[in-house]
């Protein structure tokens, strides 16, 4: 490796991006956002009711009767899936070589993608009662 | 670079990995890792079953079912474990990205967290396992 | 009292895969690794090849995996292990024969992070002044010698060897935070591309390996919030 | 089958080479690499694990910063320091040029410790003093108590931003000459480098060769120093018929951890640490009343010996404590955290609470390769120069440290004259032609080498090496007489004979350092020999060498530098010559403190 040449003055800048930069806040700003939204919602959902009274009925008719209900879910949609596809393009990024790491993470933001869609879908959606 | 061409020079180098007895912190991250991968696979499954709320409610409620059996509620509370240590260890991590000087305390923080942890996930283990005596019993 | 010892043996001429060997030794009180190394090789074997200079944890020569650890052999002390030690060559970096490691790569990620003072102003000719407040910012990382004991006990650069590492960091850390330097934007620029800062986890086992006792992480975490404050 | 050598030579043809990277070493370097001049920097180490990178206390420097200070002073100091054999012309370019460099270092963004209006600090040093002897100066500049750490450090980065080129690991095996070896007037023209990673010789020319190898502590049993100081330079100079100087005069400094000889930086005593007999008594008082602990290293660890041998050691063994406790944690702890340190890991002991025990450890080489005031090397007492050939640091002998060397002052040694190396090289390299290639030169130092290896049977090399450091240790110690040192001069005969049944037993070509270890007791023995010689026919006492069977100093006849020559192949060292002391300012006066 040669040494990094600078020149006293008007040196180039070197060039590196702001991707990794602007991921690690996303992944840090998501994860706080997600500290309140998913322990509250695994409460809600886990102490509060039980999982088995939770019919697809009960989350139309209780849970998502009101548009700023569905906005929060949706929201916390949204933190999930910057926070963990950026956490799982971490993971990849160490594990997968080289070679194939574009590849699966081609993969992975395109199961982001579909997942955004589908969960999107369902909160708009979904008939209000 | 040091090992020129000459017949010495491996194609590839030989690089090893024998095991690494590290510290509370390769743990903490260890379990951090793990615990984030395995709630990622339990949110790609959520999402899907939410969605099926809208195209398929029975099928919907049928998972429903599965997920209240008594392995389900054992897959349940490992789930709320994983995410509950990844959440706190999350805020751990968080704190010391903006406050770089608690580094110094980053085992007391984890063993925080470890009690935390315990505090309330117990009863929350309890509550969530509870059916299944109630169903035996 | 004799100890026994297994080291972890190489030759790239003969072999294609490290083994195991082991030697009893015998030890005084307060021998340390090195000493036990050296006297294996002395008494037993000839052909045992490790670093060593200054054997008193300031060179940086003798950064090895001891029971499972990184530690400079000249600074444990052989009663802080027992009966039975383990020696290995750096995990994650080239082996070049039984303890020893290929450094180049190493050093060329020190060289990458400009380790040295930049200032622009016209050459003077007296002393600069400094406070003790200014001078104690980045106290801890001038403490470095480049043992390569926290690079190579740190999982992420196990994970990928492109890693800068904590060391480069920690050099890196070093000028950024001295007021007296002006280079600070290279280096952070250096330092925030992927194989950068961000490939820290937080694992702190460069901390716990580091030799000096530099709270590596620390430094880590400041030059990563240098880089998030400046956009 | 495997050999320890590869057997094709590479060949490098520079306009200067630089052999080892401590802090002379690469000043020299950085020198050169503003000058343009095409060097190569050979190192048998990473450059950052050169044993500059150990001293701990401190650099001198008349800069005053926080009290009154001249480099006069300085100067004298050095030369009383010295015992009057420092040459009084190269004291004084040692404390003027000093301030500069110092400052110089500070610009290339060395991390000086700051007094409270953000100067350079600066602390008391054993020997340096205010207004000729007054009492005790605040002149050596620190950080921490790893000052050598950042200097070796910050001229590293340096010649990383020069663009230096560095040889990692070349274990350099001989010097080549031409025209004949140094005593027949020939000139250096390169150097032989043994690439430690593959076994391969490769043969560098050059106009100028600067050996800056460090000293060879190793010789002894209890030192200080690096595995890695085995006297490098001095012997392979030694070998091609330069003499070299006062290696009689060897440190050793008072506090060492016992046993094994880890050094406790005499910071500790500027700092105000006492040293205590058994009975609790800081017994320098009876030595030296006016600087006690800061009187000169030979004067305390004689002291300490008598204390010792009177039987008021420790519990009647043979160290004494050092005693630190009354600084207080903070100072301890901030000033000095690096001997902390030291004392906790290798004795087990808490400086903050316990007095440390202490014994004198072989330390400083005062002698060396001889060389003028720019670093050039010189060939006889009338003062000719061997053209091509520079040596400065421990190697080397200028003399500015005479029979005893102050603390710092080994710092400001490799700082102005690594620098002076430097300059004076680019000069020659711009005037003078570059030497004519000869196939096969490394051819002879091949076969001695491969002799290491190949003998069918042989003597181990750490028996020798161990015998040898025994031999040291009783007999070219801190007293010596003239049974001991007859006794050591044969024992070192009887050695080298041994040595020429060594066998090494890696004989492969990979990291061999079986054999580079075999190489460097062949050094060890040449520098050992040289010492023991000079130290016999050196019939006075002064400074570091103090005879029992001649207890005073005598200017009549031994106010002189002596030179010695090898024997020619395994003859004994037979010539020795004396070269007169250089004096301007101060007259020799007895060394009073
Ligand atoms: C523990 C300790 C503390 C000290 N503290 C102080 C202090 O506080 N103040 C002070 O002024 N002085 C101090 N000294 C003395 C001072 O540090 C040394 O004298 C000085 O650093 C020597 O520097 P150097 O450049 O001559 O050689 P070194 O720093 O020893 O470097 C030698 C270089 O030569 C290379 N080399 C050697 N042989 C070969 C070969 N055959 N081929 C290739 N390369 C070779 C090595 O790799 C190395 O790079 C201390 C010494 C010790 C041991
Ligand atoms: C509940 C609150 C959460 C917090 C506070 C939190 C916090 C964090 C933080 C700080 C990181 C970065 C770790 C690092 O870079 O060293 C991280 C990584 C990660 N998180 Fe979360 N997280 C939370 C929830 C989730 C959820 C719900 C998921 C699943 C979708 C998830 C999946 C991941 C993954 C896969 C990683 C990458 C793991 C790694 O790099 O080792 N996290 N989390
Ligand atoms: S930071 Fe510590 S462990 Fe890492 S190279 Fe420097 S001294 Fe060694
Ligand atoms: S071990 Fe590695 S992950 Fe960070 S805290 Fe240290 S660099
Ligand atoms: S030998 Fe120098 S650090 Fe261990």
């Amino acid at each position: 490796m040669s040494v990094q040449k600078y020149s006293i003055s008007g040196r180039p800048r070197p060039t590196g991006s702001k991707v990794d930069l602007y991921v690690w806040w996303a992944v840090r700003l998501s994860s706080l956002a997600l500290f309140v939204l998913a322990l509250a919602h695994f409460t809600m959902t886990h102490f509060v009711f039980d999982p088995g009274d939770q019919s697809a009925e009960w989350v139309r008719q209780t849970r998502w009767n009101s548009v700023a209900l569905r906005a929060l879910d949706w929201g916390m949609l949204m933190a999930v899936l910057v926070h963990g596809f950026l956490g799982m393009r971490t993971v990849l990024q160490d594990y997968v070589p080289s070679r194939v790491r574009s590849l699966s993470l081609g993969a992975l933001y395109l199961l982001a993608l579909i997942l955004f869609v589908l969960g999107t879908q369902v909160v708009i959606a979904l008939p209000f009662d | 670079m040091s090992r020129g061409t000459g017949p010495l020079a491996s194609p590839q180098k030989l690089r090893n990995y024998p095991s690494y007895r590290g510290g509370e912190g390769m743990a903490a991250w260890a379990f951090h890792r793990i615990s984030g991968i395995g709630v990622w696979l339990f949110i790609i499954l959520h999402i899907i079953d939410i969605w099926l709320i809208g195209v398929n409610p029975e099928l919907y409620d049928y998972l429903g079912q599965i997920y209240s059996s008594p392995p389900g509620r054992v897959m349940e509370t490992l789930l709320g474990a994983a995410l509950f240590y990844h959440a706190l260890n999350g805020m751990r991590i968080v704190v010391m990205d903006f406050w770089p000087a608690l580094t110094v305390y980053h085992r007391q923080m984890w063993r925080i967290v470890w009690i935390v942890f315990f505090a309330i996930g117990l009863p929350g283990a309890y509550i969530i396992l509870k059916p299944i005596w109630e169903a035996v019993g | 009292m004799d100890v026994e010892l297994k080291i972890q043996r190489f030759d790239p001429e003969k072999d294609t895969a490290p083994h195991w060997e082991t030697y009893r030794v015998p030890v005084e009180p307060m021998d340390r690794v090195l000493d036990v190394l050296t006297r294996a090789k002395e008494l037993l074997d000839g052909s045992i090849t490790f670093r060593r200079s200054c054997a008193h944890g300031v060179c940086g020569s003798d950064a090895l995996l001891i029971n499972g650890r990184n530690r400079l052999a000249c600074k444990v002390r052989v009663e802080q292990l027992g009966k039975s030690i383990s020696v290995a060559p750096l995990p994650g970096l080239p082996v070049v024969k039984d303890l020893v490691v290929d450094m180049d790569e190493f050093f060329g990620k020190y060289r990458s992070v400009l380790p040295f003072l930049i200032a622009d102003e016209p050459e003077g000719t007296g002393e600069r002044l400094q406070s003790q407040e200014q001078r104690d910012v980045y106290d801890d990382t001038t403490k470095c010698i480049l043992c390569a004991a926290c690079t190579s006990s740190c999982p992420s650069f196990w994970a990928q060897p492109e890693y800068v590492g904590p060391a480069a960091i920690v050099n890196a850390h070093r000028f950024i935070f001295d007021s007296r330097d002006q280079g600070a934007e290279e280096r952070l620029e250096v330092l925030s591309n992927e194989d950068g800062v961000w490939r820290c986890r937080t694992t702190f086992n460069c901390v716990d390996a580091c030799p000096r006792g530099i709270n590596i992480t620390k430094a880590i975490l400041e030059v990563s919030t240098a880089i998030g404050s400046r956009g | 089958m495997s050999s320890a050598l590869r057997a094709e030579a590479g060949q490098i043809d520079v306009d200067a080479i630089v052999v080892g990277a401590g802090g002379a070493g690469l000043w020299a370097a950085l020198e050169l690499a503003r000058e343009g001049i095409p060097t190569a920097v050979l190192t048998k180490l990473y450059p950052t694990r050169s044993h500059t990178g150990a001293a701990q206390g401190g650099v001198c420097a008349a800069l005053g910063n926080v009290e009154e200070d001249h480099w006069e002073w300085h100067m004298f100091d050095t030369i009383k320091g010295g015992d009057y054999l420092t040459d009084q012309d190269a004291a004084e370019v040692l404390a003027r040029e000093a301030i500069p460099a110092v400052i110089e270092l500070e610009r290339m963004g060395l991390p000086f410790n700051r007094t409270p209006d953000g100067k350079i600090d600066q602390r008391r040093f054993g020997g340096h003093t205010r207004n000729y002897g007054e009492g005790p100066v605040r002149r050596s500049c620190y950080a921490a108590d790893r000052t050598g750490h950042m200097i070796l450090q910050t001229l590293y980065q340096q010649c990383i931003k020069a663009g230096v080129k560095f040889y990692d690991e070349y274990h350099v095996v001989d010097l080549l000459f031409e025209g004949g070896s140094a005593d027949q007037g020939g000139r250096c023209s390169g150097v032989v480098g043994y690439k430690i990673a593959d076994g391969s010789l490769h043969v560098l020319r050059a106009k100028a060769v600067l050996l800056a190898t460090g000293g060879y502590g190793r010789a002894w049993r209890v030192t200080s120093n690096a595995h890695s100081l085995a006297g490098d330079g001095m012997a392979l100079a030694w070998r091609h018929g330069v003499p070299l100087m006062d290696m009689e005069f060897y440190q050793f400094h008072p506090t060492g951890i016992v046993g094994i000889g880890i050094l406790l930086s005499e910071a500790a005593r500027g700092e105000g640490g006492y040293l205590l007999n058994d009975s609790g008594k800081r017994f320098m008082e009876d030595y030296a009343p006016k600087l006690m602990e800061l009187a000169p290293r030979d004067m305390i660890s004689r002291a300490m010996y008598q204390e010792i041998r009177a039987g008021r050691g420790i519990d009647g063994k043979d160290y004494v404590f050092l005693d630190v406790r009354h600084l207080g944690r903070k100072v301890i702890e901030e000033k000095l955290p690096d001997i902390t340190d030291f004392a906790r890991v290798y004795q087990g002991v808490e400086p903050i609470s316990e007095p440390v025990p202490v014994q004198p450890t072989a330390h400083y080489a005062m002698g060396g390769v001889p060389t003028n005031l720019e670093t050039e090397v010189l060939a006889n007492a009338a003062g000719g120069v061997v053209p091509g050939l520079f040596a400065a640091g421990e190697v080397a002998c200028v003399s500015v440290h005479g029979a005893n060397r102050l603390g710092t002052n080994s710092l400001v040694d490799l700082l102005v004259f690594g620098k002076r190396a430097g300059k004076r090289m680019a000069v020659i390299c711009k005037s003078t032609t570059a030497p004519k290639h000869a196939a096969g030169a490394e051819r002879a130092i091949r076969d001695e080498m491969l002799a290491l290896s190949t003998r069918p049977e042989g003597v181990r090399p750490a028996e020798i090496r161990r015998a040898l450091a025994d031999v040291m240790m009783e007999g070219v110690g801190v007293y010596r007489d003239e049974t001991l040192l007859t006794n050591a001069v044969k024992e070192i005969q009887r050695l080298k004979g041994e040595y020429q049944r060594v066998r090494v037993e890696d004989t492969g070509s990979v990291f061999n350092t079986d054999l580079l270890e075999a190489r460097e007791l062949g050094y060890l023995l040449d520098a050992s020999e040289a010492t023991a010689v000079s130290a016999l026919a050196r019939k006075e006492s002064r400074g570091a060498h103090s005879r029992e069977d001649y207890p005073e100093r005598d200017d009549e006849k031994y106010l002189a530098h002596t030179l010695v020559w090898r024997g020619a192949g395994e003859a004994p060292a037979t010539k020795i010559d004396y070269k007169p002391v250089t004096i301007t300012k101060f007259e020799p006066k007895p060394r009073v403190y």
